[in-house]
């Protein structure tokens, strides 16, 4: 089978495709993803080619979709369900902390709730208020959700199955600022990225950078920056924030000596401070220099003028390889 | 027939069994043979003497936190044999009658009451989902089941249970309202027992009636006497019937009171005046089905004491089972979470056995350090 | 008057104006004379120019996304003009029109959706709340205001809007609970403008109208034609007495059309046929007042004309006004987070601004590094 | 005035009906707090005081409560409200983060939302499933809230008032397992602990023991024993959350060079996470031995039976102070 050059939205659009071609079970619902195709158009064509039963709008509802998508999967159906937006989706955390995240404990393992939400995440956009936050780790720190992001197609595709697939409820985080930045080859075929596993997307020996999402291509562009400096950058790719794959970055760090864990999502309490403490904890005395975090700011996200200000960039990101460097 | 008939915007209620035994004869459904209803009586009786057993076990310690279900029998066992075993049943936390009656055995219902996750480890083949303690999200569970059904164009439906606090819930406005764009074939049995722990139904809404919510989501709403096995069974029936033709899901209000506490940790008399509850205790399910089947010359205290000796063994062993039940080791405890454990919780899980061997060793020891 | 008359369940619909501006004399209310209907008019033709304008500015890049008005003007300046200017305004985000009756300045407006924080600070004294996104989520808080009043024995009352979408979601249901239960002085305007985004209103809920959804919360709900000034002015007001009146909340179903996209971000030809919105087009809440006004020799060519190209200087300011209001600063960002910057807030504005220097000697230097 | 020896929640109690002596304002509603005086008798009697204008029952539904607390709150009134049990507070949680934290932000400071969220946490008394869990990091991680937990009746009177009188949305967690754990004097007084205000507990110079709420009493009780190993701990109670008071954690680490972090709640992204990162960064050098955290697992919490497996307790403090002095 060929390759095609898409965008996310469209390596997205092909997973689903063809998880619902192989799998009868998978129905894709939530606000707008029907006839609209999704106000991204992530789910674009998926009703015409698989009929109103199994791609459909639901009512605005969240919590609604959530917690009828528990009952379906708890009775055999796949669903993969469309939150519009993440800064919407703690209407439907009840459902996901109590019930979804739970049923296999609660019942051991009678019943199971193998459904992936997707949600758009992130900046970068300009988009408007409440449609750029980065809640990830409220999900993260929930036992029993995996939670993954990826940043370029061919990952998306590839996490897209895995999660479709994947025996626990599977939160598929999309950079929404990625969605159409960049394209990139996806083959047609079937394939997986597994779930739980960084990927090292750059080797090089001076510092790691970590990153998610969009923050991967600051990393890459600041890497790029850093080495007409000097400086050598081995870029993680975490992919997977839970379950985080401590052993592929903590090795990159063992080696490097030097991190910089770089997100969106407001610094205090952030994801970047498991990352931080178990890289200190699990390195100590390995460690040249103290991890630096890359992070927005513990401030509401800034509307569109101004969200800029709080977004982590390359210069921020170079900035803080030089003072890890120095 | 009940569901059109019946209009709880006019304050009509169906009873079919009154207070004092008589029954409406154009109302009873054929299938409720004495013999039938012998048999309802029966898991009546065995669920009430179960829960005073439970209620007896928890003031000497042996149980923990416990929510009575006595006055509300009929409700569940009536609603329950309404449909079919391969239905679900999504039960809140106070329908040990109706899960028991659709296959939950009694030892996992004390089990989960005891605080061993194996309570609500649901037997295999047996349709329930286990309680649901945060109050009214379990209702769009029951939506999803029953839609999956009818995705697969199977005759599978649900009925799930909630009580008149749920009802203030957003939760159950979202899954009314899926139920009602979807047709779903969901039995909503709304458990009206008065009181939301202190609250009473009327602090709770300012509708008259909970069943008039229905009228919300363009689906039928109907007051039901809950203390009535008959009229529960017959409306629920129609209800099931409606559910599996395709025409969509129901809500019914069975009109019901809590004779007990709210849970053992309770106290109800801070907030209820003992003269309320004396009032519903002639209205109790129970009395009005001996009274019944005394007519039909079913019912005499011999028989009574007969059943109750019976039963009373049978909860013995259901007492000694559980608490001789292993509690959950920590393997059970990390290895549900996910299908597989996390690198994380491989390691948490070394470390706490790490813990408990230093534990052990100190506490034979005699010292702690 | 309107609220008992007029029944959602029999389909009912309050109309005083029709399409060709003739009107039903025993219901149009006194104080709605030719010369109040002039002002009204003015100011929906005055949101209707802006609108447009926006969009104009939105389409050439200097706006943000915006959500357009258009075909629901008369909703909201009849609605607005039944309240006084102390009671609360709680809008979604499509009540610009409403909002600015309410006292808010059109370029706090325009700088909203511009993406400046300065467009959702409402000026002193103007009792309106920023816009809200989360659907649904406001109504709970015009709940909450009216309460206050309600509290401290003030007259005050509080006017919520909200979509047809809005409906769906479970703070909906518990707001209008709580406003049940409390008798709170609010009244609830759902715009139906029979979209939520793509999803037509037929698939939002099964029931055939909203209002009759207040049922469930024993409170008056009542259907209207949603671009008929004179008929929301009415029932709003008749609302309004009510509430002030101590008798509680009321549920409006404004029946109106979203003439243009969604916001400018969205296009709805690829959910709803062009023949579906011409069908509304005569039914424009502006065409109706003009030919009314036209009947009652106020409104002809010349003082449309005259009007429009006042209102277009008007509109020519505040553009400008809002293309030279400066953006947020940092301190601004990390300002108002809490009444205190935290000393975590303090470091990190003493880092962006060492970084933002940093940027901008770089970028003098011509390079980054 | 005369002190009182008060259980933790008759301290809540007292604090609860001298604000409202003192303020007509303050409103006190959620779910059983009228006529019962609340599920755990933390607002006994206040109904029969104030009448049931000033403390009355709502119904059943988080999200109603909070949301119209933000309207009350605006609109000049001092709602303190319960959530029954932290287990239900997502319930609410997109009106805290939506609407409670961002008000004034984005109303740039024209309305504000002082209110006080009360609500039971963490476990301990065996009660049922959702009733044990410990949010404390989902809160915290969000611009806009405060996040305080009292860990004496002494402290909790204090924070309460400080809370009562915040110009901000406060989230007053009551730690349910020290509810009637012991009593101490507590002044009739008016007086405040103040928030974003760690306290040392007591002084030591080989390790700090860093704990909120329960923990504070496991620490304490670890401290004693290792004090018969010779080994000397200091102790902070964190008291605050958000704003977490790092300059007092900071200061006492940077003397001791140990530090270990207990909490209930699950370890991975859990609020020890931004602490031990922050104290590595900050003290980088200066730690003689990484951060212990000696948290809650990475699971669901379990139910009664057999929930101390989960619970960090005296023991395993004192393994870890061991372990980090070896
Ligand atoms: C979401 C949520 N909020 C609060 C609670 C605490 N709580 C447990 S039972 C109960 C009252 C339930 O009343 P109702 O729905 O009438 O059921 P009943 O107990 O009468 O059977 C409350 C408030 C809970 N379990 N879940
Ligand atoms: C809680 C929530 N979910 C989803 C969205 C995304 N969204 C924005 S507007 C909208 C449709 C709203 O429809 P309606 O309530 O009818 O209002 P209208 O836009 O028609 O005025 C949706 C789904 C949102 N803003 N908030
Ligand atoms: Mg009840
Ligand atoms: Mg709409």
């Amino acid at each position: 089978m060929a390759n095609q050059v898409l965008t996310l939205v469209q390596a997205v659009n092909m997973g689903l495709r063809q998880e619902m071609a192989r799998d009868p079970g998978v129905v894709v619902y939530g606000e707008d993803v029907g006839v609209e195709g999704g106000v991204f158009r992530v789910t674009e064509g998926l009703q015409k080619e698989f009929g109103e039963k199994r791609c459909f709008d639901s009512p605005l509802s969240e919590s609604g979709i959530l917690g009828t998508a528990i009952g379906l999967a708890i009775n055999g159906m796949k669903p993969v369900v469309e939150m519009q937006f993440s800064g919407f989706f703690f209407e439907c955390f009840a459902q996901l902390m109590c019930h979804a995240a739970r049923m296999r404990n609660r019942s051991r393992g009678r019943f199971t709730v193998p459904l992936v939400i997707r949600t758009p995440i992130g900046g970068g956009i300009k988009a408007l208020e409440h449609h750029s936050e980065s809640e990830e780790v409220y999900m993260a720190h929930l036992p029993g959700i995996k939670v993954v992001i990826p940043s370029t197609p061919f990952d998306a595709k590839g996490l897209l199955i895995a999660a479709i697939r994947d025996p626990d409820p599977v939160i598929f985080l999309e950079p929404k600022r990625l969605y159409r930045a960049f394209k990139q080859e996806v083959p047609e075929e079937d394939y997986f990225i597994p779930i739980g596993k960084a990927s090292i997307i750059q080797e090089g020996s001076d510092i790691t950078l970590i990153a998610w999402g969009a923050m991967v291509r600051e990393c890459w562009e600041a890497a790029a920056e850093a080495k007409k400096l000097g400086i050598s950058c081995e870029i993680v790719d975490v992919r997977t924030i839970s379950p985080l794959d401590l052993e592929t970055i903590t090795a990159s760090v063992q080696k490097t000596g030097r991190a910089i864990v770089v997100h969106e999502a407001c610094r205090t309490f952030g994801a970047g401070a498991e990352i931080s403490a178990s890289l200190h904890e699990n390195l100590f005395g390995v460690l040249k220099k103290p991890v630096e975090r890359v992070t927005g700011f513990d401030i509401v996200v800034p509307m569109a003028r101004s969200e800029d200000k709080n977004m982590p960039d390359e210069f921020r990101v170079l900035e803080a390889i030089k003072k890890v460097m120095a | 027939m009940f569901l059109d008939k019946f209009d709880p915007l006019k304050g009509q209620m169906v009873q079919i069994l009154d207070e004092e035994g008589n029954h409406k004869e154009d109302l009873l459904p054929k299938e409720l043979t004495p013999e039938v209803v012998k048999g309802l009586y029966e898991k009546i009786l065995f669920v009430r003497l179960t829960n005073e057993r439970v209620l007896k076990l928890q003031r000497q310690g042996r149980m923990g936190t416990f929510a009575s279900i006595r006055g509300q029998e009929a409700c569940q066992i009536g609603s329950e044999y309404a449909i079919e075993k391969s239905d679900w049943i999504v039960p809140a936390f106070r329908e040990h009658g109706a899960i028991w009656a659709h296959g939950v055995p009694m030892d996992k219902v004390l089990l989960y009451w005891r605080g061993n996750e194996e309570g609500s480890h649901i037997p295999d083949g047996v349709n329930v989902l286990p309680p649901s303690i945060p109050v009214g999200s379990q209702m769009l569970h029951a939506v999803g089941l029953s839609w999956a059904a009818k995705m697969r164009g199977e005759k599978q439906i649900a009925v799930t249970y909630f009580g008149d606090g749920a009802t203030s819930e957003g939760d159950f406005h979202e899954a009314m309202n899926f139920a009602g764009v979807f047709k779903t074939p969901t039995i909503f049995i709304c458990q009206n027992n008065q009181y939301a722990i202190s609250v009473p139904r009327s602090n709770q809404t300012a509708s008259k009636t909970l069943a008039q919510k229905a009228i919300a989501y363009n689906m039928p709403g109907v007051l039901v006497d809950g203390n009535d096995l008959f009229a529960m069974y017959a409306v629920t029936k129609e209800a099931a019937d409606r559910a599996r033709r395709g025409d969509g899901a129901t809500l019914i209000e069975a009109y019901t009171y809590r004779l007990d506490d709210h849970t053992t940790s309770d106290d109800s008399t801070k907030y209820r005046q003992k003269s309320e509850v004396e009032s519903w205790v002639p209205r109790d399910p129970m009395t009005r089905l001996q009274k019944y089947l005394t007519k039909v010359k079913i019912w005499n205290q011999k028989y009574e004491d007969e059943l109750k000796e019976k039963f009373t063994k049978e909860i013995d062993t259901i007492v000694e089972k559980i608490e001789s039940a292993p509690d959950q080791t920590l393997e059970q405890l990390f290895g549900y979470t996910y299908a597989q454990m996390t690198p994380q919780q491989q390691k948490q899980l070394e470390y706490v056995h790490s813990i408990e061997a230093a534990r052990a060793t100190a506490t034979e020891g005699g010292t702690n350090g």
